[in-house]
């Protein structure tokens, strides 16, 4: 049985004037969320400093950088001691 | 909140409260690093917590933010504050916000203290973060300690003249005459010397424009000589100022007038600097001119009418020099008479000089153009296009190091070493309008400029000058009977200090009093109009009502505690700010003391010497610095960091 | 579509620093004001910088009391995210068209506590931090944004719900709409500030491809109490710079770069933020490679002489190129011209352009005068009345009538607010004594 | 350490006025020159104001030494510092009676920009206080 | 000692096309962004101060206008639009006028009535010798009912008045040449001595240089194509002159080779390159799309059009005698001649002879002064980094 249009959730509304949500952004979404997933998994053992886990996980230093800085500023991870010219990062359990 | 309460400022807020029951909210504010990097804010707020009052305590990265200052507009409604006390940076930036915060949550504002833990406390403590954290702990408790001893506060309203005076008939000065006069204030211009116009009276073309400086002032003078609102006294100095914001009284000779008025724009210019004796060779080589003796000369009504000479012979080359009298080093340069060093920078001679050589290259193709320069500041808009023209007209440039300046001598009297390449016939000539190139090339100059150039490899070059032209920069003028009778405050520099330079950059700090124009800093025409309508702004601002709203930092009498000695009349320097009066009290004839609160300046000359402590500034009474003395010597065991 | 009308004295357009003090000194005059700003929150370009020269005070302490006051003024209302479509003139008085861009956030109900943004999955370059920093699709624009409250980046949305779920106050409002305003004001206050030069405008600077070489902006953006990454960190690795490289006239003074005239902050904020980085890595190295030091105004040039005297090294230059090694380290080419005029590459931890000004707006775009050739608001008397624009009853204030510093921009400010004023007076005869509050939402 | 050792960290009031010396302490940190956090500023008017008990009284609560800065000769109360001047000598007289040494109170004029004379006194008075604790 | 100013030097300057120096505001960025600058030779900045400043002694002295080869960068990126890479050409202009004391350069480059009176005084000089020598032989020689070039123009005599010419030529070369190598190696300190040895060991790189002009590619790849075409027209041009000028007794011949000849393949190949080569410089010039070919001058336009023009009359004249016409193939030599006399005439002291000489002539002295200073020398170019 249809819905009735007008008890459709504003979202569901949204959703169907915008033909659908592009596939690149949900795409760019999982792998965001698979990067961090990484890091966070990295960062479990022991803290880690940008160029450290670059290696680790195979990512290029900036975007292992500025994804760390968002799990920074969104409380999954803190700032730890300098070494050589970088920090560690920890992740806040 | 209960509505009458907040409709009556002076109705004791505090339910009944003693000054150990209020309650008091504390916040401290990292100023986004500014403190937190220095102190530990969270064991200031621990401390806080500690005190007996302490009911909100609260650390905060920005407390001067919108989110900052809800917090404590709630925290005032919710846990029913009666003080609060904020602990952040200068009094003199955020008092005021932080006052008008607590006026918003419905308390009078006067409920407030602030805590400088910034400028006093982590900046100049950054080696030492434990002694400024206690040294922050003990502050607060002082501003607890005077928050519970504060009492709620009306300002004051009073009525105040809708007339401004203002104090110079520069450009700046008309500028801000002709604005208020255009909004229906009333205004006095008063002008020292007998014509209006300053100093740009005496020039000739003034960059960006090219406009004739005389065309352009002749336009504001004749609006604002003929506008009734404005009345002009020229060849008039005020030699006596009193009153205070809203009712200034000025006394303007020779004329003998007062003049009563609301507010006074301080637009009183600049001296130019006067090179020193033998300053790159002035007053011993007459050769040696500055930059405005060069303006006249290049004006067809100067004295030259326009024509580029000296001594009755054509000039083939000048030599500017810049940053004479400006940007001075100690160390290097040579202070003067008054023993002071010019460290500014007067900011409109690049300009003025590139407008300068462009004209003479323009006008005397065959006059070569020396510029000796630091660095070219054309920063405004059309101004690089100055220097851009001036090179492309072949203005020569070479820079020199502060240290190293221009040397400036008489020529030896001998022939140059000429140039080989003449004997051959000159070619059709290009663009630049050439001319033959000669080898006998004369070398009659009669100075030569020696310079270090920055630019060449650090070579020693020799420049020819028929004419050296020093590029003076802009002095604060002499003004010092305004100065004390408006008790102005001058900055390093000698000019007029602002409030803040970009808070309130156009206020002195007397209220009612603006500045506007080259008296506060070197700046150019555009500037100095744009500064003109600004100080216009503040004060219409502050007399757009005609009523005034004052601090009330004021000194009333206890009427219960005075016993009518007279002392406080003895002491006070104002005249009639507090008088006896005799007055019936419970049936007997008593004497006390009573207040102009329009007259009193709140200096509390009258607190110190009553005898029994009737009279006390509002704000600043002497129990609640007795409190907080107590409070800093107070022991605060458990939450100072001991040092390591 | 719902349409609003809103009467006023004076419209200001832009809500930066000049546009929030033209507002405040035409409001205390007693006139009603309307600020329109494009951005989510007012504030300008100003409350995204770290400190101020030349008095290295906090930036956002003299920035968000101006912010406050205009809010809480009774005098003045304020509408964010709104765009002036169109403005013309109907006798005296301007009609001016206005769309509020859609938040799909209830501005009343919002709080700003921000849970929405921590509950969003989708993590964006945060415009604010020069791209920076790391922002949600849901956010709060930043920190001290005035007002607080949150907006939905719409086109990287993936419609999770999230945020809708956890809203304690129900303000995700999925079907806001666009929203017109027509405004009748009796001046119009042009505010809109600038832009800075893009930082691909010239192949030699690696054309914004190079990850260490940062605009001026962005390194206010990292020396700011909450700044993207906390401290001071360049962006290709996170490493602690040591040497740091100022790349003066990059966008200013150059015509080979399009932009002619001087931009005339750039010396200064160069300097001011050579010392920050002084105070925040004092073992680093600091270049600042210039063609002059143009430190003209009250109390600069003693700042440009504190920053020698702390070290910092000044070499005139004009940067020729700059490039990278292996590790991405920029190094920059220059000819060593107060010494031998020698040709040499330094190497840096990360280079710093100090992009010129360029304007942010065209006046064209909504039907008033064209701006003069540098692209800024053209003034008609810049001698005598330097606010006063083509548009008899416009004025201008601030960087959009060319780069200016802050001092100047507030004393430009308070002059066009001067002028607006004496021009209400003269053409619509409005009392502007009584204090009127304006009410509209 | 204990309560007895902060005691003798000496602690300095500094009278400060409004219009020139406390914008004057602002300045010293404004330009982040560093003294002894031992020493608290208190903002005033005039310290005019005060009368000669109240410097003893601070001395007797435990206050080691008190800096008045004035705004000197461009005080803006007319007559002020004069008074002030004659009344600081008036306290210098009453604390040699007390035996308390007179140096321990200062007067001096401090402008909106001396952090030079700011610095100069706040170290000359630590380092009496110190060397005399 | 303090070095005096002469402003005024700069108009004349002017007049070698060096007109917009006075836009220069000193920052630098043409000398750091230009790839040939460095290793002690910084230009072009250095050589507009002097310019601007008239210190004549200093620019004579200055190798560096040479060792610029006008890849335009400087011009492309110069902050206040001037041309500085133009500049370097007027200096090199300016330069090679004043190295010849003659004053034929100065008065060529700075008078276009000079260039027209000079090439018709040139190739005047063949037609009145041919006109002469048939004069005296009461013009009984030629033969004309076929094409035997040798009854026209005797090639022995040809070649006697060819290697005359040379001579001249080349004597006013080595004596120009000779004026550079004094002002560049004036030593600033007349104690200073350069060792004899210093100049023989360098030899060899100046020929290199002569040969390739190297140094050229160090411009940048984008580059290269010109240095390219540059490389072949001077291979070409070599080669005819070796023909023309060291074997004329085996080129000028009646005597058609068969098609291996080498003489033949050498010179269609030096034909085809010129041919190639000169007009890419002449359509190049008339579109001005790089920096290069911006600012042409009348005399830059005469070099190319006159390989062009001395190729295609020297295909005519093959192609006519191919065909057996003996009138079009005389008259079609005596223009190819009287072109070719003009050109080196007129070229010699001017021109493309003269940079072929003096570019690798300044590296050699560059050379030779940094091995005086016990210096080893590095690749220009190659900058420490630090």
């Amino acid at each position: 049985m249809p819905e009735k249009p007008d008890t459709k959730k504003p979202i569901q509304i949204l959703r169907e004037r915008r033909g659908g949500v592009p596939r690149e952004l949900i795409e760019r979404n999982r792998q965001q969320a698979a990067i961090r997933r990484k890091l966070a998994e990295v960062l479990q053992s022991a803290s880690k400093t940008v160029p450290e886990l670059a290696q680790e996980t195979g990512l290029p230093t900036h975007e292992v950088f500025w994804h760390l800085m968002g799990m920074k500023k969104y409380g999954k991870v803190a700032e730890g001691k300098e070494r050589e010219g970088y920090f560690e990062y920890e992740l806040i359990q | 909140m209960d509505k009458s309460q907040a409709q009556d400022p002076l109705r004791e807020a505090d339910n009944g409260a003693t000054a150990h029951t209020l309650r008091i909210g504390v916040y401290v504010c990292h100023c986004g690093g500014n403190i937190s990097d220095v102190v530990d804010v969270e064991r200031v707020v621990q401390a806080a917590s500690g005190l007996s009052n302490g009911v909100v305590t609260r650390h905060y990265p920005a407390m001067c933010s919108e989110t900052g200052q809800n917090l404590i507009i709630d925290d005032i409604s919710n846990e029913k504050l009666d003080r609060v006390v904020v602990a952040a940076c200068s009094p003199s930036l955020h008092e005021h916000t932080f006052r008008a915060a607590v006026a918003r949550a419905g308390k009078n504002a006067y409920l407030y203290e602030h805590v400088n833990i910034r400028e006093q406390v982590s900046w100049c403590g950054k080696s030492d973060p434990d002694g400024a954290t206690n040294k922050a702990i003990r502050l607060v408790g002082a501003g607890v300690a005077k928050a519970r001893l504060l009492r709620p506060l009306a300002p004051i309203s009073m009525d105040a003249k809708r007339h401004v005076t203002v104090v110079g008939g520069g450009v700046s000065g008309l500028r801000a005459a002709r604005d208020l006069a255009r909004i229906g204030l009333a205004v006095t211009l008063i002008e020292r010397s007998a014509s209006l116009g300053g100093h740009m009276a005496q020039w000739h073309l003034v960059y960006p424009t090219e406009d004739k400086a005389r065309d352009l002032l002749r336009e504001l003078v004749d609006e604002v000589i003929g506008d009734p609102n404005i009345t002009v006294h020229t060849r008039a100095e005020v030699i006596e100022a009193s009153g205070y914001v809203g009712n200034f009284l000025l006394r303007v000779e020779p004329e003998h007038i007062t003049v009563e008025t609301g507010a006074i724009v301080l637009a009183t210019g600049f001296d130019l600097y006067q090179p020193q004796e033998g300053e790159f060779g002035y007053g011993q080589y007459p050769e040696v001119i500055t930059l405005d003796q060069l303006e006249r000369m290049l004006d067809p009504e100067g004295p030259t009418s326009g024509r580029l000479e000296r001594n009755g012979r054509a000039v083939n080359n000048v030599c500017l020099i810049h940053c004479v009298g400006s940007r001075q080093i100690e160390g290097i340069h040579q202070p003067g008479p008054d023993g002071k060093l010019n460290e500014y920078c007067s900011r409109v001679c690049c300009t003025a000089t590139l407008r300068a050589a462009g004209e003479i290259r323009r006008r005397f193709p065959r006059t070569n153009v020396f510029e000796l320069y630091r660095d070219i500041r054309t920063y405004g808009r059309g101004h690089e296009e100055y220097y851009d023209e001036a090179s492309r007209l072949g203005v020569l440039f070479c820079r020199y190091e502060a240290d190293r300046p221009p040397v400036v001598s008489p020529a030896e009297p001998k022939k140059g070493p000429g140039l080989i390449c003449a004997k051959h016939p000159p070619g059709r000539s290009g663009k630049l309008n050439l001319v033959p190139f000669s080898a006998e090339e004369p070398d009659d100059s009669a100075l030569v400029v020696q310079v270090k150039d920055t630019l060449t490899f650090g070579e020693e070059l020799e420049i020819p000058a028929d004419l050296v032209v020093l590029v003076t920069g802009m002095v604060p003028r002499e003004i010092d009977t305004l100065v004390d009778q408006l008790k102005l405050s001058r900055s390093a520099d000698g000019f007029l200090q602002e409030v803040h330079p970009k808070l309130r950059p156009v206020e002195l700090a007397v209220n009612g009093l603006f500045v506007a124009g080259t008296c506060q800093a070197p700046m150019d025409i555009s500037e100095s109009c744009a500064a003109g309508s600004a100080a216009a702004a503040k004060a219409a601002a502050l007399l757009a009502s005609g009523r005034i709203e004052l601090d009330p930092f004021l000194a009333p009498v206890d009427l219960d505690v005075c016993r009518g000695e007279g002392k406080c009349v003895e002491a006070c320097q104002y005249q009639k700010a507090v008088t006896l009066v005799e007055v019936e009290r419970d049936g007997r004839k008593v004497r006390h003391a009573e207040v102009n609160s329009a007259l009193c300046n709140g200096c509390g000359m009258c607190t110190a010497v009553c005898p029994t402590g009737a009279i006390q500034v509002e704000g600043w009474r002497l129990d609640q610095f007795d409190a907080m003395v107590d409070a800093l010597v107070a022991d605060y065991a458990e939450t100072e960091v001991s040092h390591a | 579509m719902h349409h609003d009308k809103i009467d006023t004295d004076a419209l200001v357009i832009g809500g930066g620093i000049a546009g929030l003090q033209a507002a405040l000194d035409l409001a205390d005059q007693g006139f009603r004001v309307l600020i329109v700003e494009k951005q989510p929150s007012i504030g300008g370009k100003m409350i995204g910088l770290s400190k101020v020269f030349p008095t290295l005070d906090c930036c956002s302490c003299i920035c968000t009391p101006r912010m406050a006051e205009a809010e809480h003024h009774p005098n003045i209302a304020i509408m964010t995210y709104t765009e002036v479509r169109h403005v013309r003139r109907e006798g005296d008085r301007f009609i001016a068209d206005l769309v509020k861009k859609p938040r799909y956030v209830d501005e009343d109900k919002c709080t700003g506590c921000r849970l929405c943004e921590y509950a969003c999955n989708t993590e964006l370059p945060h415009e604010f931090e020069g791209d920076l920093g790391v922002r949600k699709a849901i956010y709060v624009p930043f920190s001290n944004a005035v007002p607080q409250v949150a907006l939905l980046d719409l086109e990287n949305c993936i419609l999770c719900g999230r945020c809708e779920k956890v809203c304690p106050v129900g303000a995700i409002d999925f079907l806001q709409q666009p929203q017109e305003t027509v405004v009748r004001a009796g001046t119009v206050v042009v505010a809109t500030g600038y832009e800075t030069i893009r930082t691909d405008f010239k192949k030699e600077y690696g054309q914004g491809r190079l990850p260490n070489v940062l605009g001026a902006l962005q390194v206010e953006r990292l020396l700011a109490p909450h700044g993207p990454y906390g401290r001071v960190l360049r962006p290709s690795d996170g490493k602690v710079p040591d040497s740091i490289a100022y790349v003066q006239c990059a966008g200013s003074r150059d015509r080979s770069a399009g932009v002619s005239y001087c931009s005339r902050v750039c010396c200064m904020y160069a300097i001011k933020q050579a010392m920050l980085l002084c105070g925040t890595l004092p073992l680093a190295d600091i270049t600042i490679y210039y063609m002059d030091i143009r430190a003209f105004g009250k109390g600069f040039e003693q700042f440009y002489q504190n920053a020698k005297a702390m070290g910092i090294e000044f070499v005139k230059a004009k940067v020729a190129s700059i490039t990278e090694d292996q590790q991405q380290n920029p190094i920059v080419r220059i000819e060593v011209i107060e010494e031998d005029g020698r040709v040499e590459q330094r190497q840096h931890d990360m280079a710093v352009l100090s992009l010129g000004l360029v304007p942010g707006w065209d006046p064209r775009e909504v039907g008033l005068a064209a701006p003069a050739p540098d692209g800024f608001i053209r003034c008609t008397q810049p001698m005598i009345a330097p606010c006063r624009t083509p548009d008899e009853g416009v004025f201008v204030a601030g960087c959009a009538a060319g780069p200016k510093d802050i001092p100047d921009s507030i004393i430009e400010a308070g002059a066009a607010a001067m002028e607006a004023a004496a021009y209400l007076h003269e053409h619509t005869h409005v009392a502007g004594k009584e204090t009127t509050t304006t009410c509209m939402k | 350490m204990l309560p007895a050792d902060r005691a003798q960290v000496p602690k300095i009031l500094i009278l400060a006025t409004e219009a020139c010396a406390y914008p004057g302490a602002d300045n010293v940190g404004q330009i982040h020159a560093e003294y002894p956090a031992n020493t608290y500023v208190v903002r005033v008017p005039a310290p005019v104001m005060f009368s000669e008990p109240f410097y003893l009284h601070c001395f007797e609560k435990g206050i080691a030494g008190i800096i008045v800065m004035s705004c000197g000769h461009e005080c803006p109360y007319p007559g002020a510092y004069d008074t002030l001047a004659t009344r600081i000598s008036r306290v210098h007289e009453l604390m040699g009676e007390r035996g308390i040494q007179t140096n321990r109170l200062r007067l001096c004029a401090v402008c909106t920009v001396c952090s030079k004379a700011f610095l100069k006194e706040v170290h000359q008075m630590h380092e009496l206080l110190t060397s005399t604790v | 000692m303090s070095t005096r100013v002469h402003p005024e030097l700069h108009r004349d300057i002017a007049r070698f096309g060096g007109d917009d120096i006075t836009k220069c505001m000193n920052c630098g960025n043409c000398t750091a962004v230009c790839s040939l600058a460095g290793d002690g030779a910084v230009f072009p900045r250095k050589t507009i101060r002097y310019m601007q400043l008239g210190l004549k002694d200093k620019l004579l002295a200055s190798p560096e206008p040479w060792l610029c080869y006008y890849c335009g960068e400087c011009s492309d990126t110069c902050p206040r639009d001037a041309n500085p890479a133009e500049t370097m050409m007027a200096m090199r202009r300016w330069l090679t006028a004043e190295y010849d004391h003659s004053g034929r350069g100065r008065r060529l480059y700075t008078s276009e009535k000079a260039v027209v009176t000079t090439i018709l005084k040139a190739a005047f000089i063949p037609l009145a010798l041919l006109l002469a020598l048939h004069a005296v032989t009461g013009f009984q020689r030629i033969v004309t009912d076929r094409v035997e070039l040798n009854t026209f123009a005797p090639v022995m005599w040809v070649w006697a008045v060819v290697l005359l010419h040379f001579a001249f030529l080349g004597y006013h070369l080595m004596m120009n040449a000779l004026h550079m190598i004094q002002h560049i190696m004036k030593p600033e300190d007349p104690e200073a001595k350069v060792p004899w040895a210093a100049y023989l060991l360098e030899l060899k790189s100046l020929a290199i240089h002569f040969i390739t002009q190297k140094r050229w590619r160090e411009c940048g790849e984008e580059h290269d194509g010109q240095w390219l075409t540059h490389l072949l027209l001077v291979s070409g041009y070599v080669i005819m002159l070796v023909l023309v000028v060291g074997m004329l007794g085996w080129f000028q011949t009646d005597n058609i080779y068969p098609v291996y000849h080498p003489q033949r393949w050498l010179g269609y190949y030096a034909t085809l390159v010129l041919i190639y080569a000169s007009a890419a410089m002449l359509i190049g010039r008339f579109r001005k799309r790089t920096q290069v070919h911006r600012f042409s001058r009348p005399t830059d336009w005469l070099f190319p059009s006159f390989i062009l023009v001395g190729a295609i009359t020297g295909i005519l004249v093959h192609a006519f005698r191919y065909a057996g016409w003996p009138w079009p193939t005389y008259g079609m030599y005596l223009i190819h001649v009287m072109a070719m006399v003009a050109m080196l005439d007129s070229e010699v002291g001017i021109g493309k002879w003269a940079h072929m000489i003096y570019r690798p002539l300044a590296i050699y002295l560059m050379n030779v002064k940094k091995r005086t200073q016990n210096q080893a020398v590095p690749e220009a170019g190659a900058l420490p980094t630090n």
